[in-house]
């Protein structure tokens, strides 16, 4: 039975401190545990970052593709390098606090949000192995923390003591309190349907039949549908075009964001990333077969009857999957980014309340139904 | 280091958080503050539940209160009244009545405690509580559940009936 | 229900520096909520006292500064501007050069076209057309670098006829950018003209009627956007233009009511059409000769006085001019376009959202150089 | 319809309104008593032979001696337009609104009183509208001297 990854690295550190001539099994359980937990959160930090910055990066050379210009070229290959080169620039910044802002806010602000964009991270699964922590209420997790990130940003907002902040928090509260139900309605669409909330498990389900197996396909069309709702609803929840209404920059300024600079707005950056990726990544291991590939055998293993790839080659595989069906779905927001216009405050709720939240009734009555039958 | 000290840590760390935060909530000045500080207050709690193996609970605790009231209050304080909030500074009075209600209501907990739950262990089980909860709700509290929901459901329309009356 | 709920009111001063005011308007929203009560426009930030200046330089000295009025359009103006002195001093204007002026102010009547359907979109939220408006503009632009030497303040016409003659090599240039603007036309559509969300965030946003247009004296696509067809260019025609084949755009409502946002773009996107077909025929219609006349370099013009109008692409762009008999204007008061369309922003862009007033000002289309003067 | 035609129609209906009608300069142009102002700008906008009924600019003029406001009208109907005056006194220039008549002229008649100094009596907002609010002295006059500094900015040209 393969572990989880924080067993890999329990395995990979025994492995190093034997090297050394220490014996790990001597060193108290829960030092193990929690080593072992730090580390798989650092390399998940890490992995955020990482992510954070190729979108960074693919996001201004995918605008300028779009846009007939260049986009950054000259700062290593492709322009790879530009993105660190702008994260060294912000790095030595002025660290500006306004002189009526609450500081104590102002500073708190930036880190919930991140929190709150961070934490799904711990249970998104890669592959079969590849997990941090693999919780039974793995969806439910994921989507409670976007919370965190309302709360953040209101206090961002107020907190900068600027009006059109105040305007940018109060607009993603409004959002988010409506976009949180078509999301949740569509997640347990997923739910019926493979009676799960454990992400791994759902992915487990939904290999077989190639694409077939895939819950999009195997709930069709309640989960075909549940998908569109998921992604929009993530998409505002992500607060990128057409939903990109809290930092509306023609209207609001740059809305709760707007007296952030250097660091601090670096990590505000940081979080919508790892948003959208959150989004992406569980758009597709709810309704996309997760680390399945899409030609299993074929082009790719993946999953528990490949296991005879070998733990690693799968995992790898896994990964490489999951991560190509993420970064496809990001991709796709950011083609909507640099196509669309930005809806307007009374549609965006229009939207959620007329549209998503009966689609997302229906999608869930009907795979109900779909359950009991089938 | 045992499993049962880093508990304690994590515990006492929880009710440092909780206790300092629920002063902020009761004596700041600011109900913005306030409400701020409340988010810590339920993130405490929900980090008691997650102590204690109700993850189900913790989870729901950040997604209901945190997400769904204290996003609510914040979204009505914020939009409905002048920029710097300040509450009403307590009289005398009013101290002295918050003290004997919460002396009150202090009493009632010992007794609570005391009355039902002495010397027993916390649930130690690991294990996820989603499908006990399940079960349990639609089993053996289904009638508590249910007319739980009543009430609610009487109170939402009650509000509602309310909001509409002081409109005309 | 939403009127019911009394929340605190806000003023919000939205400029004068802000992303979307057009350089330096400034605004100032009673705001209840996301819906604005009110609105009051506060100008003159980039007033540069024209009208002084006017008095104090020669009249031809002073067709530079007509460039930095609606600095978008400045062969527009420098059209107005030479036309209306050429009246007072009774200069005969070769053939040849005035041709040359209308083609000079029809291109920029096009880019300046380009520069708002960039800049309407961007307030929309996409960023994607300013981009698409700007690389047809730089076309234009560039057209302009080979034909008088200057990119943005062009001063092409001159008091007695224009500057340089039309070479071969940038006709074929028009020319061929002509044909591209045709293409990239249709591309803009599918973009941002027909694009769900865009209707919907204009279309019957800020709808204004024609007898409110009228009476608020608004000229040019805001007018016409009303369903008004009134073009000086046909009304009081000028130049070359009765020669010339074209038509007046006016709103039709094709989204939503007659007159609002999305109506006032949409005229502005025929009108590069028919700009584009203006172009084409005074390119195959250009007669030969002198492109100027002779003016004395110290032009002295006799007592009198002319209001000169000319439909500049933000609408009717007049200049009243009164002379003494010396090589100054006595007095010279110049009739902005856009000063006149901003006035109707209190009118009309009341109880609606912020979002809203970012498109109704951005159909209005306002460049603050000229507003302020 | 012809300038003439305008003027014939002017002094049947309004008699005593004109003082002057020049047709010697490029635009003719009509001299009107300034009381009667308000009137006139009414009188054309009304009547069906000329309805005029866009105003194109307010105008005011200083002829050293005394001020000119001039008015710019048109109508989209007929497509003719007409150029007013009122001779204002030096000392204290005032004229009555037609803001009220004509919307468009609120901003006109707060740019005039703006640059110019003349009051128009009974606007409802006359207030600077291009100059900041304490700014002092109307630019636009021929005696007009600019001050030496603005809140501590100096004006010198350099």
């Amino acid at each position: 039975m393969p572990g989880t990854l924080t067993d890999i690295i329990n395995f990979v550190i025994q492995t190093a401190l034997a090297l050394v001539g220490l014996d790990y099994a001597r060193v108290p359980e829960m030092l193990r545990i929690g080593a072992a937990m730090l580390i798989a959160c650092a390399a998940m930090l890490g992995y955020v970052a990482v992510v954070a910055l190729f979108f960074g990066w693919a996001e201004r050379r995918v605008a300028g593709r779009m846009q007939a210009r260049q986009g950054p070229n000259i700062v290593g290959p492709f322009g790879l390098l530009q993105l660190i080169a702008d994260a060294v620039k912000i790095l030595v910044k002025e660290d500006i606090i306004p002189q009526t802002a609450h500081r104590f806010l102002f500073r708190l602000a930036p880190i919930l949000v991140f929190m709150g964009a961070f934490a799904p991270f711990v249970v998104l699964p890669f592959s079969e192995t590849l997990v941090v922590s693999n919780l039974s209420l793995g969806v439910y997790y994921a989507l409670s923390f976007a919370a965190l990130e309302v709360v953040g940003v209101i206090m961002a907002g107020w907190a900068s003591n600027n009006k059109w902040s105040l305007y940018g928090g109060m607009r993603l509260a409004a959002q988010m309190m409506s976009y949180e139900i078509p999301m949740g309605l569509a997640v347990l669409t997923v739910a019926v349907l493979s009676g799960h909330l454990n992400l791994r498990t759902i992915v487990l389900d939904q290999q077989g039949h190639w694409i077939f197996s895939w819950n999009i396909f195997r709930g069709f069309p309640w989960a075909f549908l549940g998908m569109f709702a998921f992604y929009l609803a993530g998409l505002a929840g992500s607060k990128r075009t057409p939903f990109d209404l809290p930092e509306a920059e023609s209207e609001i300024v740059a809305g709760y964001h707007t007296e952030y600079s250097g660091m601090r707005f670096v990590i505000f950056y940081l979080s919508e990333y790892a948003t959208m990726y959150v989004v992406s990544a569980l758009t597709a291991v709810l309704f996309l077969g997760g680390w399945h590939a899409p030609i299993p055998r074929v082009l790719a293993w993946g999953g528990e009857v490949h296991w005879e790839a070998g733990p690693v080659l799968s995992a790898l595989i896994g990964m490489a999957n999951m991560i190509g069906k993420s970064f496809f779905l990001m991709f796709v927001m950011l083609w909507f980014r640099w196509t669309y216009p930005r809806v307007r405050v009374d549609q965006i709720v229009y939207l959620c309340m007329k549209v998503l939240v009966p689609l997302g009734i229906i999608c869930l009555i009907g795979a109900s139904v779909w359950a009991l039958v089938l | 280091m045992s499993a049962e000290v880093v508990q304690a840590i994590i515990f006492y760390f929880l009710a440092a958080m909780l206790v300092v935060s629920c002063a902020i909530v009761v004596f700041s000045y600011s109900i913005v503050n306030a409400c701020f500080a409340l988010l810590f207050t339920l993130l405490a709690v929900a980090g008691f539940y997650a102590l204690l193996g109700a993850d189900f609970l913790a989870v729901t605790q950040v997604v209901v209160y945190v997400g769904g009231i204290l996003v609510l209050l914040l979204f009505g304080i914020l939009l409905t009244s002048p920029l710097p909030v300040i509450l009403g500074v307590a009289t005398r009075r009013t101290y002295y009545l918050a003290v004997a209600a919460g002396a009150a209501v202090f009493a009632l907990l010992v007794i609570i405690v005391r009355a039902f739950w002495a010397g027993q262990p916390a649930p130690a089980e690991q294990q996820s509580s989603l499908e006990a909860l399940g079960t349990l709700l639609l089993g053996k509290y289904l009638f508590p559940f249910e007319f739980a929901s009543l009430t609610l459901l009487a109170a939402l329309i009650g509000a509602a009936y309310l909001v509409r009356r002081n409109d005309h | 229900m939403v009127q019911s709920l009394k929340t605190d009111e806000i003023l919000v001063n939205m400029g004068p520096q802000h992303p979307s005011t057009h350089g330096v308007l400034r605004c100032l929203l009673k705001t209840d909520g996301e819906w604005v009560r009110e609105v009051w426009p506060y100008i003159g930030y980039l007033h540069r006292c024209k009208e002084k200046i006017a008095e104090k330089v020669s009249y031809i000295q002073f067709m530079p500064y007509t460039d930095r009025l609606d600095y978008l359009a400045s062969a527009n103006n420098n059209l107005g501007w030479a036309m209306a002195v050429e009246r007072l001093a009774a200069i005969e204007v070769p053939e040849r050069a005035v041709w040359l002026r209308v083609l000079a102010a029809e291109l920029n009547r096009i880019a300046s076209h380009l520069l708002s359907y960039g800049t309407f979109g961007m307030e929309a939220g996409a960023f994607t057309p300013f981009f698409y408006g700007f690389r047809e503009r730089e076309t234009i632009v560039s057209i302009f670098d080979q034909l008088c030497g200057a990119r943005l303040t062009y001063h092409y016409a001159r008091i007695g006829g224009v500057m340089r003659d039309l070479s071969p090599e940038t006709a074929k240039a028009i020319r061929r950018f002509l044909d591209e603007m045709d293409r990239r036309w249709v591309e803009y559509n599918t973009l941002l003209s027909d694009n769900e969300i865009f209707v919907r965030r204009t279309a019957n946003v800020g709808i204004i009627p024609a007898d409110l247009a009228i009476a608020y004296g608004l000229t040019g696509p805001v007018l016409r956007g009303s369903g008004v067809a009134h073009d000086i260019r046909k009304a009081v025609p000028y130049a070359c233009y009765p020669k010339l084949d074209f038509q007046v755009c006016i709103g039709q409502g094709l989204k939503g009511t007659v007159g609002d946002s999305w109506d006032r773009y949409w005229v502005r996107m025929l009108e590069i059409r028919e700009s584009v077909k203006i172009c084409r025929q005074v390119l195959d219609g250009l007669p030969e000769g002198p492109y100027q006349t002779k003016v004395p370099r110290i032009l002295k013009v006799p007592a009198n006085e002319a209001y000169v109008r000319t439909e500049a692409p933000r609408g009717e762009l007049g200049f009243y001019v009164i002379s003494d008999g010396t090589d100054k204007p006595w007095r010279c008061r110049i009739r902005a376009p856009s000063f006149c369309n901003l006035s109707i922003l209190n009118r009309i862009a009341r109880n609606c959202l912020v979002a809203d007033v970012i498109m109704i000002l951005g159909s209005i289309d306002v460049v603050m150089g000229e507003v302020d003067r | 319809m012809e300038a003439k035609e305008i003027h014939e129609i002017l002094i049947q209906h309004l008699p005593g309104c004109v003082r002057e009608f020049r047709t010697t300069t490029a635009d003719p142009f009509w001299v009107v008593e300034s009381e009667r102002i308000r009137e006139v700008a009414a009188f054309l906008k009304d009547h069906p032979a000329l309805q005029f009924d866009m105003l194109q600019a307010v105008t005011g003029v200083d002829r050293g001696e005394c001020f000119e406001a001039v008015y710019h009208l048109t109508s989209l109907r007929f497509g003719h337009s007409v150029t007013l005056k009122a001779v204002l006194s030096h000392e204290a220039p005032s004229i009555a609104t037609i803001s009220d008549i004509y919307p468009a002229a609120n901003w006109h008649e707060r740019e005039t009183y703006d640059l110019l100094g003349i009051v128009f009596t009974g606007h409802p907002d006359l207030r600077r509208i291009l100059l900041p609010d304490d700014w002092e002295g109307h630019p636009l006059r021929k005696d007009y001297v600019a001050p030496e500094s603005y809140h501590g900015i100096s004006n010198a040209p350099d």
